[in-house]
């Protein structure tokens, strides 16, 4: 259904991010800046607006029937050459809804937070337009009717994420952060577009090339298995780029370098989520190809658990987070590796209230300390900062997966699904990675019961120069923290599981149309059920599984949950209670702890093998040899041999006239042989 | 044939050489009368004669040819005649140079003017004669005076030098000339190239001969091997001789030899003449480019690149011997023209930029002169950029034409080689460019102003704009370039 | 023709001129030179040349040959000056290997290409002043009045170089 | 005004003016920079006339042609279509501009400088908008000088070095076309007995393939040394860095896209199968430009030479969308070639600016801009993205539809090129960091003055297109597509009447120079052609061998 | 020895010619060089002479005659440079007449 109101929606945040861009410009030279007050209205208000209409599409969208459930507006064409058409169209459907409602909405929060997070800084009016341009970003990448104007939006959060990681650029190591994101989003980009060229000229073999959702999806059929695994992965490089997988997840650590509420907003919520968006959106193109589900799902899972292992390690608050989220997504992508990409996308919801949650508790923590982010140097916060402490925990059983809160359903899904997940090529793999999975939830809690203990509880450790300083954040802080909790604490029962009767899984029915035509066409294909055990409309099992699955259902449901407690409790323990055991541990491991201390130095290992030798490569051999020394010289040898001959021609113009006189004769001697021929 | 007729207008076709020869003797009388007492206003008194012989080879050429009154021994033809107006042209500008230069080095003499023109009459002769006596004399009344005025700086020894030199090549390739031309006679028992030449040109005597005669043409034409003289004469002769001899010198050579060479067709089908040609355009070109490519002293540079030139106008006649096409003959006219605006005008430049007593005949002596003349620099610079042939010049066309005519009949190979030559040539012309634009002044210029060379300097700058820009009329009223070069060629006898 | 006639004033033209290019001072080249050229005189009056052989003996012996010995007596070469002038043998070499080369070549070409046609009969007064004279005021009066031209340009340029004076 | 005279006049405008100010005395410096100024403004108001009545079919739209040099088939004949517009537009838009930026950085010969900047833009106009061979020639050549006095005259230290290396280069390249240009119109000749370097005619001739190798070759180098293509390359480092901002500008803007034009609109619709023939070789040599010009310039420590290299590989882009024989290789291109003009011509500007107030273009001098002279570094930031492609501003169109086409036509090729923008990223935004970011080290940045008003003027109307024709491509690319397929049809083998060879040099007779043949179909376009072209567009590929080679040589 | 021919004139004049042509190339002292040159024009006029009798007619006579008058011409003109030379420079050997070179 095409309706006039969707650009609004994308609109709002792009003139607040222009209006404050030009007041940022405008008074750059003066030290006080723009008005805060006017920018700080403009900044939350567009957000909010976008909101609104998101809500106004969603509930448009809800009064249709599930086949019909998608909206639609074309701007214009934007690009359109031959048979290729590329317009500038948004399109509204139960994916793009359900992304776009968390995106304005926790964005907004995040907006009234930083007000005051970021209220004495120089570049306020600056932060509010790259936020806002972020959030214009985003909200097209999420509505955007066609590959093109995903990748648009795509590009635009990487490069927001670019800036705002290095918004306080006289820190080098800031900028450098900012650009490694950028470039490893690229490597990630690289990817994205040969995935598009890859199917676009899947299709105009096929007769009819394209690269609007809809008509993709409406023609899957023609693309060959080889092609649509060659395409499938290349998004997934372009995912795991932008959401922070191995083998390039290694930017977002270091993208903490921001300031906290874009840690939040981008790299927790929202931005390193749109990997996931995209692997759903083009689900039917994964469908087609088991082997590259296989390697998502492997490639999640592993990072699941490497991540959760080097957040054990950390004593940054925000780091831990970092890698916490990097493990929290690989759990998503083993969603959609399982073919449940709706867990996935569930937990991706989930996760965005939590983590968000968290990190704007972390930063109301940093706030507190003036800037201190050392959990060895915190402790005993929780009678300081009451607010802050109790939404944390919020967070934090929520995390750990602690029913009823929504990491639990989320979480819980997607090991679920995991299990019972079949894989005609490697029928052990499911299991396998249940394992691994649960593994790192079991971590997930481990360490996050470690953040938390070492931050809130036992004695303080703060020195004495902050904990004068010491105060519970401003209201428009804390408001934010109070929303997000209920927020993580209820959002979950959207998506409870069918077997628990509470209305079954809405979220998943919510997205199924979209996801539906996929199953329809690749889906039995392939030997990946979409669907196992779900017990919504339109499906169709008979009752014996059905009762097998609920009861395989309950018991990994009470086993995660127990241990997720387990995990909790152990980590209660060794860090509050017995703080001298985990050192120990760390003592015995030595090189293995330290390795895993210094993530795994992945980072080290690709500047040794990538980075070093292209630059070296390029500036020993391609400049200094290949042009310089051979390519220039090839030229100026041709000058020079040139100046030679005209040398050695002097040399025969002796002057003496009797010489000439011979070569003349010589000449006369040459014409006479000539003829005499 | 008999007694020339000599009634009625049947010296028409000789007027030019008349008006040039005779205003010669007049001005041998004028300077005896005036005695050594005061110097004459010499340029006054000496242009009107290069000018009348140019109106009246023009006039002749329009009112179409008159009878051929001394049939071989001057021929009368549109061919000779455009010939005659390129050397009348030169001459003329030659007169208009010399003063100033005299001036500059102290040696004004009327002899000079005299032997000046002689030399020009001479060259008219030479071009369209075909008759072996009138061809010898043609080339001795060419050359004689030009020995002289090479040596005319009597006190300088480079000129002297010049002289010498000069004389002594001379005279040995004119006598190779003559006794190629006593062997031709010997073939055939006739001293009437046309008659000798499709007698028996089978006769090996008759093709030594005939080797021997164009040997003496090459070495007026200064091509290699018979260039050798060039860069030391052209080096050493007073600047305003040499600009002389670099294009007079060079259309009456080519005319005579393109003359030569047309009469010789039969002869030529049984020689590997154009081959032959070839290689001599080949060698001529790279030859003079590469010598010229790190030439300091500019007069040098400009004799290797004359010599050039005479490697790319050379390619013209190849194209002409091998297939008798006479478009081909049209480019090199074409190129004979501009060629001698652009030499003529280079010069004039050298000699306004020489100073009393010292030349500056250094490039590096123009350092930064192109700020302090520009008009001089920027007229300097369209001969330096016509030379080297790019557009919209008239150098860029003439290469076109000829090398466009070259590859119409498949010497594609040897246009390749040209290219690649003028490539190369661009580097060195440029080099002046480099000097006059390019680097910092070095030292004070006096500068004399002449109204008359600059006037002439205008005038060539101009003109190689023009008929390198406009050879054919597109505007009603301008006269057609390139259709007079061809109707020029209609007549060749 | 007379063969004893031909051959003796052929060597001798052939000796005499080699001294002109072999002695060492100019002087005994100019003599050498004299002898050369009247001994030409002689075979130009055996071509049946009466007038021309006249104008060699004058002009060339009688005048040109003169001028040059004045010349040298003018700038009286010293002795010095003329040891100098011997010939290095290398230049001789290669310039007698280049004369060679071109002479031979020549004649290779030439030798026997073609029978000589027997001489045509030529009128008695063949070669007479009179009968020259026909020619060059008929036929060739424009190069005769050319030649005049260049007589002028000669001594005009001679005077102009070699005059003393300023 | 009519189409001709607006074309006449936008073409000689410049030089007429340039005329009239050798009459004005030296010193009145401040005349020449608004007269130029005015003139230049004009002749793009001037030029925006154009815009108008673009045809569907493709056609000229706008085109006068008289006799020139009957004699030799030579006519003074212009025309402006889809393909030629927007390069008028980019030159006459940026010339103003440059002049506009050089009041501070040209100081001394003012006037002269001026003259030769109009002299240039007439070149480089005619260039474009040229549709005789022979006309085009003298163009080509005419914009060589002025450049050459540019580099030398206003240069930096080497600045002789650099411009003889410039002029050599292109020269020696350009003769060799001049006699390919001869051998074409004699060919010509020897079918149809006409004898003419009409573009439009030239188009009809059927060359027999061996010859057409050679033709292409000897145009295919003069082209590729504008490129300048990448082992050709090496004249383009030192005359960008020696030159003077405005000639930087100009060359990077303008003059690289010569080459690529001619390859546009002569060497690949005249030579159609040499064009095929050569493809393989070509794309390799485009994919390396690519690669190796973002590595070379990855480690350039002299920010003029860092963009230079950047321009080599960008340039390689446009190569591969021209190769890439499809339409959106051919769109890509030509859209790449605008925005690279706008994008890169705004680096130059931007050094420019720096360069004023320092006087060094080392990288390492530099550092902490962003804090003194946030302005600039906010222009910095958006033409360095526009430069590396980021979606939503102009470089993004033309590298996605240029990647795009060449994966279509070679998948090997395609996936290399992609790689650049990886590169393009890493080397654009190292500058950036290294230029902009990070503390203040050098003292002498810490009293450096932002943009002035000037600079401003001069930047903004820039950004403001690279905004534009990132956000609303589609007028341009409309504009273009349909010359562009007509091109394209031509450049389609399939499409070409095959069979009959030409007849071996014929003995010229002058028949009629010049003068059209009653017999010849409508130049350059017979309706079985052009059907033939629409029919295979989007589908034509080269031959798999071919691609494989042509990326793995 | 037989009857003599024109094709022995041509021998001789060819003889006498490069006879002349060695010395040109080989004499250092220009007054010799030019006497050599001499030699050259009279193997010259030679040669027209026999032929002028071979063919019987007159051209070659008058030929040889002018190049009588210019061979004086030349050598005036030539002498007269040499005069000038030597006023000048003290010598007449050609190798130190270099000074123009390269």
């Amino acid at each position: 259904m095409r309706v006039e109101y969707l650009w609004l929606i994308p609109f709002f945040p792009l003139l607040g991010a222009i209006l404050n861009g030009a007041m940022a410009l405008s008074r750059a030279h003066r030290p006080e800046g723009p008005s805060r007050a006017l920018s700080a209205w403009i900044a939350c208000l567009m957000p909010a607006a976008s909101f609104v209409v998101a809500v106004i599409g969603f509930l448009a969208l809800r009064d249709l029937t599930p086949e019909a459930r998608f909206l639609t507006q074309e701007l214009y064409s934007w690009i359109e050459v031959g048979s290729l058409r590329i317009p500038l169209g948004f399109l509204l459907d139960p994916l793009s809804a359900a992304m776009l409602l968390f995106v304005t909405g926790i964005g907004f929060l995040i907006h009234v937070y930083s007000v005051g997070y970021m209220s004495h800084d120089r570049g306020f009016a600056r932060y509010f337009a790259y936020l806002n341009l972020f959030m214009f970003s985003m909200i097209t990448l999420v509505l955007g009717d066609n590959l093109v104007l995903l990748f648009v939006g795509w590009e635009g959060v990487g490069l927001c994420s670019y800036l705002l990681i290095g918004f306080w650029h006289e820190d080098p190591a800031k900028a450098a952060a900012g650009m490694k994101a950028f470039v490893m989003n690229r490597i990630g980009d690289f990817g994205f577009l040969l995935g598009m060229f890859v199917l676009y000229w899947a299709f105009v073999q096929q007769g009819h090339g394209t690269l609007i959702f809809r008509e993709m999806q409406a023609q899957a059929h023609l693309i060959g298995p080889g092609v649509a695994t060659a395409a499938a992965l290349l998004f997934f490089l372009g995912a795991t780029g932008k959401s922070a997988q191995i083998p390039l997840y290694t930017w977002l650590p270091d993208a903490m370098a921001g300031p906290t509420p874009v840690s939040a907003l981008i790299h927790a919520a929202t931005m390193v989520t749109s990997g996931i968006y995209l692997a759903v959106r083009m689900n039917w193109l994964f469908a087609l190809s088991p082997d590259a589900l296989t390697v998502v799902a492997c490639v999640g899972a592993a990072t699941a658990l490497v991540a959760a292992t080097i957040g054990l390690t950390q004593f940054d608050i925000k780091k831990v987070l970092a890698y916490s989220t990097v493990s929290q997504l690989g759990f998503m992508f083993l969603g959609v590796g399982v073919g449940a990409p709706a867990a996935g996308l569930f937990h991706v919801v989930t996760h965005a209230f939590f983590k968000a949650l968290m990190f704007l508790g972390a930063g109301s923590v940093i706030h507190a300390l003036s800037g201190e982010q050392d959990i060895r140097k915190m402790g005993g916060l929780a009678k300081k900062i009451p607010i802050t402490t109790r939404t944390f925990l919020v967070g934090w059983l929520a995390i750990c997966g602690i029913f009823p809160f929504a990491g639990f359903f989320s979480k819980d899904e997607i090991l679920y699904r995991t299990f019972i997940a079949e894989n005609a090529a490697y029928p052990w793999l499911p299991k396998l990675l249940w394992g691994v999975a649960f593994l790192a939830a079991g971590l997930t809690a481990l360490y996050m019961t470690r953040l938390v203990a070492l931050t809130f509880f036992g004695k303080s450790r703060v020195d004495e120069h902050a904990a004068h300083h010491l105060h519970e954040s401003p209201r428009s802080m804390t408001t934010p923290l109070i929303l997000l909790a209920l927020g993580s604490a209820l959002i979950g029962f959207i998506g409870t599981p069918a077997v628990m009767g509470l209305g079954g899984n809405r979220f998943e029915a919510w997205l199924a149309p979209v996801l539906e035509t996929a199953g329809a066409h690749g889906g039995d294909a392939h030997a990946v059920d979409t669907h196992a055990g779900d017990s919504h409309a339109g499906d169709s099992h008979a009752g014996v599984e059905h009762a097998d699955h609920a009861a395989l259902e309950w018991t990994l449901m009470a086993a995660s949950l127990g241990w997720s407690l387990l995990a909790m409790l152990l980590g209660w323990n060794l860090y509050l209670k017995r703080p001298e055991v985990p050192v120990r541990v760390a003592q015995s491991l030595g090189g293995l702890y330290r390795l895993v201390r210094d993530k795994y130095r992945v980072d080290e290992l690709y500047d040794a093998i990538a980075v070093r030798p292209t630059v070296a490569f390029s500036r020993r051999v391609l400049f200094s040899v290949v042009d310089v020394r051979i390519v220039d010289m090839l030229v100026n040898a041709v000058g020079m041999v040139s100046k030679l001959g005209s040398y050695a021609l002097r040399f025969f113009q002796t002057g003496y006239v009797q010489a000439y006189a011979f070569v003349i004769l010589l000449g006369v001697a040459a014409m006479v042989y000539q003829l005499s021929r | 044939m008999n007694t020339p007729d000599l009634s009625g207008d049947a010296l028409a076709p000789l007027w030019p050489f008349l008006l040039l020869s005779v205003g010669g003797l007049l001005l041998v009388l004028i300077d005896t009368i005036a005695g050594r007492k005061r110097t004459l206003p010499w340029t006054w008194i000496a242009a009107p004669i290069p000018l009348l012989a140019l109106l009246a080879q023009i006039a002749r050429w329009s009112s179409g040819l008159g009878p051929n009154v001394f049939g071989p021994q001057f021929v009368e033809d549109s061919f000779g005649a455009f010939i005659g107006i390129v050397v009348t042209v030169a001459t003329l500008f030659s007169v208009l140079l010399s003063e100033t230069y005299l001036r500059k080095v102290g040696r004004l003499r009327g002899e000079y003017y005299s032997l000046l023109l002689f030399s020009a009459s001479g060259m008219l002769l030479f071009a369209s004669s075909t008759e072996l006596l009138t061809l010898f004399l043609g080339l001795e009344l060419l050359s004689i005076p030009l020995y002289v005025l090479s040596g005319f700086l009597r006190k300088d020894e480079r000129s002297l030098e010049a002289g010498l030199k000069y004389f002594l090549l001379g005279a040995f390739s004119s006598a190779v000339f003559l006794f190629g031309g006593a062997l031709v006679y010997g073939a055939t028992g006739t001293t009437d190239l046309a008659a000798a030449l499709s007698l028996a040109p089978s006769d090996p005597l008759l093709q030594v001969g005939y080797v021997l005669l164009l040997s003496g043409f090459l070495f007026k034409a200064a091509t290699v091997p018979f260039h050798m003289w060039a860069p030391d004469v052209y080096e050493g002769a007073p600047t305003a001789v040499t600009a002389f001899m670099a294009t007079a010198v060079k259309a009456a050579a080519f005319g005579a030899l393109a003359r030569v060479l047309f009469l010789a067709a039969p002869v030529n089908a049984l020689l590997p003449a154009p081959e032959f040609l070839w290689w001599i355009a080949v060698l001529t070109m790279t030859v003079g480019n590469l010598a010229a490519l790190t030439q300091s002293n500019v007069k040098r540079m400009m004799a290797y690149s004359s010599i050039a030139h005479a490697g790319y106008m050379l390619i013209g006649l190849v194209a002409f011997t091998a297939s008798g096409d006479r478009e081909a003959l049209s480019a090199v006219l074409y190129y004979l023209l501009a060629y001698t605006l652009m030499n003529i005008g280079a010069f004039g430049v050298v000699i306004l930029w020489g100073e009393r007593g010292e030349e500056r005949l250094e490039i590096s002596d123009y350092a930064g002169l192109g700020w302090r003349t520009p008009g001089l620099a920027l007229a300097m610079s369209v001969f330096m950029i016509s030379l080297a042939g790019l557009p919209p010049t008239a150098g860029f066309l003439g290469k076109y034409v000829l090398f466009q005519n070259a590859i119409e009949h498949g010497f594609v190979s040897l246009v390749v080689i040209a290219v690649l030559n003028s490539a190369l040539s661009v580097y060195y012309y440029l080099r002046v460019l480099v000097a006059l634009y390019m680097r910092p002044a070095e030292r004070e210029l006096v500068l004399e102003r002449s109204t008359v060379v600059a006037g002439v300097v205008t005038v060539c700058a101009l003109g190689l704009i023009w008929i390198g820009s406009a050879p054919d009329s597109i505007l009603p009223g301008v006269p057609a370039f390139m259709g007079w070069v061809k109707e020029s060629l209609f007549t060749l006898r | 023709m007379n063969p004893i006639v031909f051959w003796s004033l052929a060597l001798t033209s052939l000796v005499s001129g080699a001294f002109v290019v072999g002695k060492r001072s100019p002087m005994a080249s100019a003599l050498a030179l004299a002898i050369c050229l009247t001994a030409l005189a002689g075979l130009f009056a055996a071509l049946s040349a009466p007038f021309l052989f006249i104008i060699q003996i004058l002009v060339y012996t009688g005048a040109v040959v003169v001028l040059i010995v004045f010349v040298i007596m003018l700038l009286d070469l010293r002795e010095a000056d003329l040891r100098a002038q011997s010939i290095q043998r290398g230049k001789l070499l290669f310039s007698a290997l280049v004369c060679l080369l071109a002479g031979g070549l020549m004649l290779l070409r030439i030798a026997g290409a073609r029978p000589a046609p027997p001489p045509a009969a030529i009128p008695p007064d063949f070669g007479t002043v009179e009968n020259l004279a026909d020619i060059v005021f008929t036929r060739y009066v424009l190069p005769f009045e050319i030649v005049s031209l260049i007589l002028l340009v000669g001594i005009l340029g001679a005077v102009v170089i070699a005059k003393r004076g300023e | 005004m009519d189409s001709a005279a607006l074309l006449s006049l936008i073409v000689f405008l410049p030089t007429i003016a340039a005329l009239g100010f050798l009459a004005v005395p030296r010193d009145r410096e401040g005349f020449f920079r608004t007269a130029t100024l005015v003139v230049t403004g004009v002749v793009f108001l001037l030029s925006l006339g154009l815009l108008s009545g673009v045809r569907a079919d493709g056609g000229f739209h706008a085109s006068v042609k008289l006799p020139w040099i009957p004699g030799l088939g030579i006519d003074y004949s212009l025309g402006v279509d889809g393909i030629s517009l927007f390069l008028v537009l980019l030159t006459t838009f940026l010339t103003p501009l440059v002049i506009l930026a050089s009041t501070k950085s040209i100081h001394e010969r003012v006037k002269e400088f001026h003259i030769l900047m109009l002299v240039l833009q007439t070149g480089m106009l005619g260039t474009f908008l040229a549709l005789d061979l022979f006309l085009f020639y003298i163009f080509w050549e005419v914009m060589l000088i002025p450049m050459y006095l540019l580099i030398g005259v206003w240069g930096g230290k080497r600045r002789i070095y650099a411009a003889v290396k410039f002029v050599l280069y292109t020269i020696v390249g350009s003769l060799l076309m001049l006699v390919a240009i001869v051998c074409l119109y004699f060919d010509h000749h020897a079918q149809t007995g006409v004898f003419t370097f009409d573009l439009l005619q030239l188009y009809g001739t059927i060359i027999d393939p061996s010859r057409q190798l050679w033709y292409f070759a000897a145009f295919a180098l003069a082209f590729a040394i504008k490129v300048p293509l990448f082992p050709l390359h090496t004249w383009l480092p030192d005359a960008h860095v020696e030159a003077p901002t405005a000639g930087s500008v100009i060359l990077a803007g303008v003059l690289l896209k010569m080459g690529t034009y001619g390859f546009l609109r002569l060497a690949l619709p005249l030579f159609p199968e040499a064009a095929h023939t050569f493809q393989p070789l070509l794309l390799t040599l485009a994919v390396i430009g690519v690669l190796y010009g973002a590595l070379v310039a990855m480690v350039q420590t002299d920010i003029k030479k860092l963009v230079a290299y950047s321009s080599v590989s960008h340039l390689a882009y446009c190569m591969l969308g021209l190769f890439s024989f499809g339409l959106p290789g051919f769109s890509g291109s030509l859209y790449q070639m605008i925005s690279h003009g706008l994008s890169t011509g705004a680096l130059f500007l931007l050094v420019g600016v720096v360069y004023e107030r320092r006087h060094t273009r080392e990288i390492s001098e530099y550092g902490g801009l962003a804090q003194t002279m946030p302005w600039f570094s906010f222009v910095f930031i958006f033409v360095t993205l526009s430069s590396i492609g980021l979606p939503g501003l102009n470089g993004f169109v033309g590298e996605f539809l240029v990647l795009l086409g060449i994966f279509e036509a070679n998948r090997l090729a395609g996936v290399l090129a992609s790689f650049g923008v990886v590169l393009g990223a890493v080397y654009m935004l190292w500058l950036a960091k290294r230029f902009l970011f990070g503390p203040v080290t050098n003292e002498a940045n810490r009293r450096i003055p932002d943009l002035t008003r000037r600079e401003v003027a001069v930047l903004a109307p820039i950004l403001v297109l690279i905004v534009v024709m990132g956000v609303r491509p589609q007028p341009f690319l409309k504009m273009m597509e349909p010359s562009l397929q007509r091109t394209l049809s031509r450049v389609a083998p399939s499409s070409r009447p095959s069979g009959e060879l030409p007849p071996g040099r014929s003995a010229p007779g002058r028949s009629a120079p010049g003068a059209p043949a009653p017999g010849q179909p409508a130049p350059g376009s017979p309706p079985s052609r052009e059907s033939g072209g629409e029919g295979d567009m989007g589908l034509f590929e080269p031959s798999s061998i071919d691609s494989l080679r042509g990326a793995s040589l | 020895m037989g009857e003599i021919t024109t094709e022995h004139f041509t021998w001789l004049s060819i003889a006498l010619f490069f006879l002349g042509a060695l010395g040109v190339l080989v004499r250092r002292n220009a007054i010799t060089v030019l006497m050599c040159v001499e030699l050259m024009l009279n193997a010259v006029n030679l040669a027209l002479l026999a032929y002028a009798r071979q063919w019987g007619n007159m051209e070659g006579q008058v030929l040889a005659f002018f190049v009588i008058a210019i061979a004086a011409v030349e050598a005036a003109i030539g002498l007269a440079i040499v005069v000038a030379i030597f006023r000048l420079r003290q010598t007449t050997n050609l190798d130190d007449l270099s000074i123009l070179n390269e």
